[in-house]
């Protein structure tokens, strides 16, 4: 594993965190998150391309800049950090990673190129209306008729769902489970989205009656790279998320520093300094796990899976941990509308569950710990 | 021992209410009577339309008026701080003029102490009221202020002198709400309501026999509303949600209440709802995870302990014992139980913890309880400032050295408002 | 339930702690706790007697004074807070209960007597080497010869085991499970005492070969019995404990009121105030836990088993998380042997196991749940 | 650039090793040719039984050696932070006469800082040194004293002004244990052990030459002790247990780890024991309890997460990068862990925590682990001492207000001896 960042990595993330304070300050992330998509076209188009950020992890065959999963988690720390309203978590950590561990090579350059270069928007639809989040109780079906396939189902908690080009859907075509490839405008598709308490990440749910459908991969073979997929997505998040912790903190700290109560800065307060103590313990800790997850799967290390489920249950819990004692030390200001704060502690929140929470990861963590493999 | 008896007591309401209750008289008439007669306020003096009763009979007279169904006095809201305070340091006139239609309901209060400088520290207030030619005139911001949009009367706290240490400088007054100088703007909240306003000042005006108290002696009035804050922390649980019974008197009081609560409703969701948690547990079949089990069980312990723990404070008190600790605790227990709650609900809901409104668990409650909850630790005093409160009241540990009371509140640093 | 104590009741109390102050002070506690015993015949016979300790919760029929479960409580909470090393808990908590629930009337007339009196000390061995509280892995077996009983068997963690004159066991008659009472000294009985955490309560193995033993109650029908006395023993324990907790709360405040550090005490520090108001609370809710679980016994309340898991698995993790607050306030000085600290974090670790860990009735109590019982 | 390649370095101190290594060797004769080779301690000076070696690339000489299995100077206990103080602070004629002794192991040091009354306040040190005829003479008494019982020398800072500010009057001196006026007592802590000492001296004497750095300059040169002892708080994780291999040395080697390393014999307990745990929840049948099976992985993520952030302060350190907030953390981190590890390891235990020696699972170890864990929030510096480090060196957070810093030490109230 790697423990400490290269030069031109630091420097990445430098560039990167100027450009989103920028371009993605809480102005235009409360613009955005107001609308119903929850994301522009345009403005995305734009921000990805100047930045090449949907390009970074996509191998150079296929039309990306061919870097692995450490300079992706950095990507997403700091748009964890600046709150990036964009379809990228759902591009880049759900649907890319499904069509590199899934597609057929053929698949893999005709859909990759497009989204390296921002024209498509992609996510994964694997979940349900139960909310399992494994693929495990999938009723979704998948037909095959005239060499065609068809989707027959119901997709929830589907990030971006209801404005992706392209969705890798999950279904059960009888001989196991298959990922498949429906456009976004597919006819028979409903796509509805959902009122999350996360304003700037939207979710849909999708109604697929008779969707025409292509097979990413071998039907019936879904469930190695589902897995492989979802533990990727998690190392991701973790990283995202310890962008958005990090993010709270500083601002409390900032914010205990100017505020004055009983003619002093709070911040003098014994019970203020140690409790900055603590969120910086709290969330430097949450950052090696979810470096080292990601460092790990950078490497192909054989315990992953037990890494993702660990960087991913300890970034939860210190993201909504940090959130908590980030209203708290702004008193009733962190508790207004107007007040930033409640952005970031919104996203904590919906973070924490997405993907599982934090004791299912616990539980996974100790079915996949291999204990001579951990560092 | 008192003058009165439970038993006595309890004959004679019972007496009057089955011979003077008519759920078709209109309501203030019907209050009205209630205060003339002593039954408005029991606990308050006879003059003011109570009868001196003891604190521990007044359930009695409440039982009696339940079982009758009857309805009572006004009690919502902030009129009976407003009452409380006025009680002990306004003058006759001034009890004359607003205690009547305090009980009546005629009149709406509000609570003018919080600033955006002076949360924690509310003996901090900013707010100026300077004395010209025969008036006070009022500048500056309040906030956190329920109901001030539809009040008549607001309890002020406002700096009179800048020239002595913070506390000194405090005057108290009841303000005119509907008067040109004031603007009442609302509050949005993280969990999307605005139960709360920010109110601006500008020459607001305020005649000078609306002082209540003398002049700079306006910490101690305040210390009086907030007492009685303290102690009736939790008591909009107990107000009366109405009747769903037919009558023009049970009308009008849903009619009220529609007005007077509505910055309330979310409160229950705020305190985590443990009510909700085992039948939550049981529909969504997380009750049969252990993991679940052991968090599930956590919080009812956690929660029926608080609730033991309030018993016993008044318990105590209903004996006339000296406070115990125990009735310190509450504000910091439901913190406690309230974020253990929200880590539940999170629990139970799994991926539905994702949605809200419509959507969501509940229509939406659930989602209301994780975006609310934040506020319990904070609103009517942090937990740090509840930590503060027991250990220095309570376990008579060393007071924090202060540098803000030993000098003129106008070199006393602080911030410039927001 | 009742929610405040009686004048009589705090009267009581009062009195008691007095005594216990005097009789059981520290260095009192550590000369017991040095002896392989653990307590003293003599001295205990007389401390008993004065106070009436054991014959206080029997009822007046069989030689005591009648006094319920509060009472009982009482005194429970005021030994643990005085840390008594006395043979009162196997006694009183665990041996009585089971004479009481499943001893028939003439059992009772005959064992309880000398046992209000003082004369005898009883224990209640149903635990064995697996360790599980409710006596459902009881592997000892009872075998009926010639109109008697014998047993056979293995049984530890048995509460001042080696020194107790009756002991109550446990044990599988084919029909089921029974208790039976066995003298100290039978033959065939062999004790021998454990070392362990809690040096001032003391515990035993015992081996039991063809040992001669009275049905104590009908054959085969000590289920219920057990239950009640196990529900009642932890209520009475969870007395114990709080008042242990209380004792190490006060030391510890009066410690940092005294102790001086940067010159100034360091109570006048927010986070030693912080704790210390942390710790008061935990304190408190476990004690009205405590209370009203005994005063829920006393009613005879149906949600017994429920508010007995409950107040055990609060006051445990009240009573421990207070000793290591205890410890820390105390600073290095509460780490020595020579600090009585560390007397009561041991008896905190050794009630947080015994009768079963937070954990395990944490589980119990959702499963005795009953939520329109709950109060 | 530095003048070093790690390759250059490891072939010369391969190369040095293969022509002189031999497991047959005095142990003191061998330190000494280390020491005149510059390979004892290679990040030292040239001129002092090193190499100027950075520290990055001091594990290559420590593979070497391990590769051939060589033994190396002395480095537990005190001595390293007694070498390290004397190199910057101390004279020429102090490193001469003690830092040889120090590498050969023919010395054992302790450290005489913590008092009664003097714990996380060390610079409030009452212990007095006072000039007399010709020699410092030391009254007072010390605690925390690891290897007292066997040390030849002390550290010991003491107060030799007590009419300037606490910081301002502390010497630094080296103390000879072995004299009439030093009596050294074991310190029985709750585990049962005594590794520990209380050190009292009554007319004890110091030469003038024993004084480190200027008079009233002691605060400095303790500094500079107590951050290579923070650097170096986990060393005696990585002491050289010993080689069980044959041949004299390593016989001498493993007769000096009995004395050197007993107290230090408990310290693995603790920190938790983490490594213990998955084998034991294995072994009871407890990794099957769902609720168990969180705690377990509970622990083993901060144990992780605490490792990786310890790591990630050793890589910045190593590309000599600017030191982060994660090189702060790892005393409170370490905190957090021991205490969910002594819970898991409770949980696992069931009824078996409930004995300890032989009756105890592990032989007793487990309970010790119970009873042992407490102290690691305490020993070198408690958390709450850490949490001020963290908030005012790394957050920049303002300090706390001092009292006792602006006045003669004489003045500052503080408890007499215990």
């Amino acid at each position: 594993m790697q423990f400490s960042f290269t030069e031109e990595q630091g420097e990445f993330r430098d560039v990167l965190r100027r450009f989103l304070a920028d371009r993605s300050a809480t102005a235009e992330v409360r613009r955005l998150m107001a609308t119903d998509r929850g994301w522009e076209p345009d403005g995305w188009r734009k921000l990805n391309q100047e930045m090449g950020l949907t390009a970074l992890a996509i191998p150079e065959d296929y039309g990306g800049q061919g870097f692995g999963v450490v300079e992706h988690a950095i990507v997403m720390e700091e748009a964890g950090r600046a709150l990036l309203c964009a379809p990228y978590f759902a591009t880049t950590a759900l649907a890319v990673p499904a069509i590199l561990t899934a597609g057929t090579e053929d698949q893999k350059r005709a859909l990759l190129p497009a989204i390296a270069a921002g024209d498509t928007v992609a996510t994964l639809a694997h979940v349900e209306d139960d909310g399992v989040w494994d693929g495990s109780t999938t009723t979704a079906t998948a037909t095959e008729k005239n060499g065609g396939w068809s989707l027959d189902g119901t997709k929830s908690f589907v990030v971006d769902g209801h404005t992706a080009d392209l969705i890798v859907v999950l279904a059960s075509a009888g001989t196991g489970l298959s990922l498949f490839t429906v456009a976004g405008d597919a006819d028979g598709l409903t796509r509805r989205p959902l009122t999350g308490v996360d304003p700037t990440r939207k979710l849909a749910r999708l109604e697929l009656k008779g969707v025409a459908a292509e097979p990413l991969g071998t039907i019936g073979k879904a469930a190695v790279p589902l897995a492989e997929t979802l533990d990727q997505a998690a190392i991701l998040l973790a990283n995202e998320m310890v962008g958005g912790a990090e993010r709270l903190r500083e601002d409390a700290q900032e914010y205990v520093a100017m505020r004055m109560q009983f003619g002093r800065a709070i911040a003098s307060f014994q019970a203020i300094k140690h409790r900055c103590a603590d969120m910086l313990l709290d969330v430097e800790m949450a950052k090696s796990a979810a470096y080292a997850a990601a460092s790990a799967a950078a490497d192909g290390d054989a315990n992953v899976p037990a890494l993702a489920s660990l960087a991913k249950a300890c970034a939860a819990d210190t993201y909504m941990a940090t959130a908590v004692t980030a209203i708290q030390l702004h008193g009733g200001i962190g508790f207004t509308w107007d007040n930033d704060t409640h952005l970031w502690f919104k996203r904590a929140k919906a973070s924490e569950v997405m993907l599982g929470d934090p004791t299912y990861h616990r539980e996974l963590m100790l079915q996949r710990w291999h204990e001579e493999d951990a560092a | 021992m008192s003058e009165f008896t439970e038993a006595g007591v309890r004959a004679e309401v019972r007496a009057w209410l089955e011979a003077n209750w008519d759920p078709d008289r209109g309501l203030v008439d019907w209050r009205n009577m209630l205060a003339d007669a002593g039954w408005a306020m029991p606990a308050w003096p006879k003059q003011w339309y109570g009868r001196g009763l003891p604190t521990g009979l007044v359930p009695v007279v409440d039982e009696e008026f339940a079982r009758i169904g009857a309805v009572g006095a006004a009690k919502t809201g902030i009129r009976i701080l407003a009452a409380a305070t006025l009680l002990v340091h306004g003058t006759e006139e001034q009890k004359q003029k607003y205690l009547r239609r305090i009980v009546t309901g005629e009149d709406t209060w509000c609570q003018l102490f919080s600033e955006p400088g002076s949360g924690s520290d509310l003996a901090g207030a900013s707010t100026r009221a300077d004395f010209q030619g025969n008036k006070w005139v009022v500048n500056g911001q309040k906030v956190w202020t329920t109901s001030a949009h539809h009040a008549d009367w607001g309890l002020l706290l406002a700096r009179t002198d800048w020239d002595v240490p913070k506390h000194k400088g405090l005057s108290y007054f009841v303000l005119d709400i509907n008067q040109p100088g004031v603007s009442v703007q609302p509050l949005k909240q993280m969990n999307g309501h605005a139960s709360f306003n920010q109110v601006f000042f500008t020459d607001a005006e305020v005649p000078p026999e609306n002082q209540v108290g003398e002049l700079g002696e306006g910490w101690a009035v305040a210390t009086t509303t907030l007492m009685h804050e303290r102690r009736g922390a939790d008591s909009f649980r107990s107000w009366s949600m109405g009747s769903d019974r037919a009558g023009r008197i049970y009308d009008e009081e849903r009619a009220e209440n529609a007005t007077q609560l509505e910055p309330y409703k979310w409160y229950p969701q705020r305190a985590g709802r443990v009510d909700l948690v085992l039948q939550r547990a049981r529909e969504t079949g997380r009750i049969d995870d252990p993991a679940v089990r052991q968090e599930v069980a956590s919080l009812l312990t956690m929660h029926h302990a608080a609730v033991w723990t309030a018993r016993r404070a008044r318990a105590a008190q209903a004996l006339g014992r000296p406070q115990g600790p125990e009735g310190s605790l509450g504000k910091l227990a439901s913190s406690n139980v309230a974020r253990q709650a929200a880590h539940v609900h999170t629990l139970i809901a799994g991926a539905d913890a994702l949605l809200s409104g419509e959507d969501g668990p509940m229509d939406g409650l659930i989602a209301e309880i994780l975006v609310s909850v934040p506020a319990i630790s904070i609103a009517g005093g942090t937990d740090e400032i509840q930590r503060n409160i027991i250990a220095e009241r309570v376990l008579r540990m060393p007071k924090e050295s202060r540098i803000d009371t030993d000098r003129a509140f106008r070199d006393v640093p602080r911030n410039t408002v927001r």
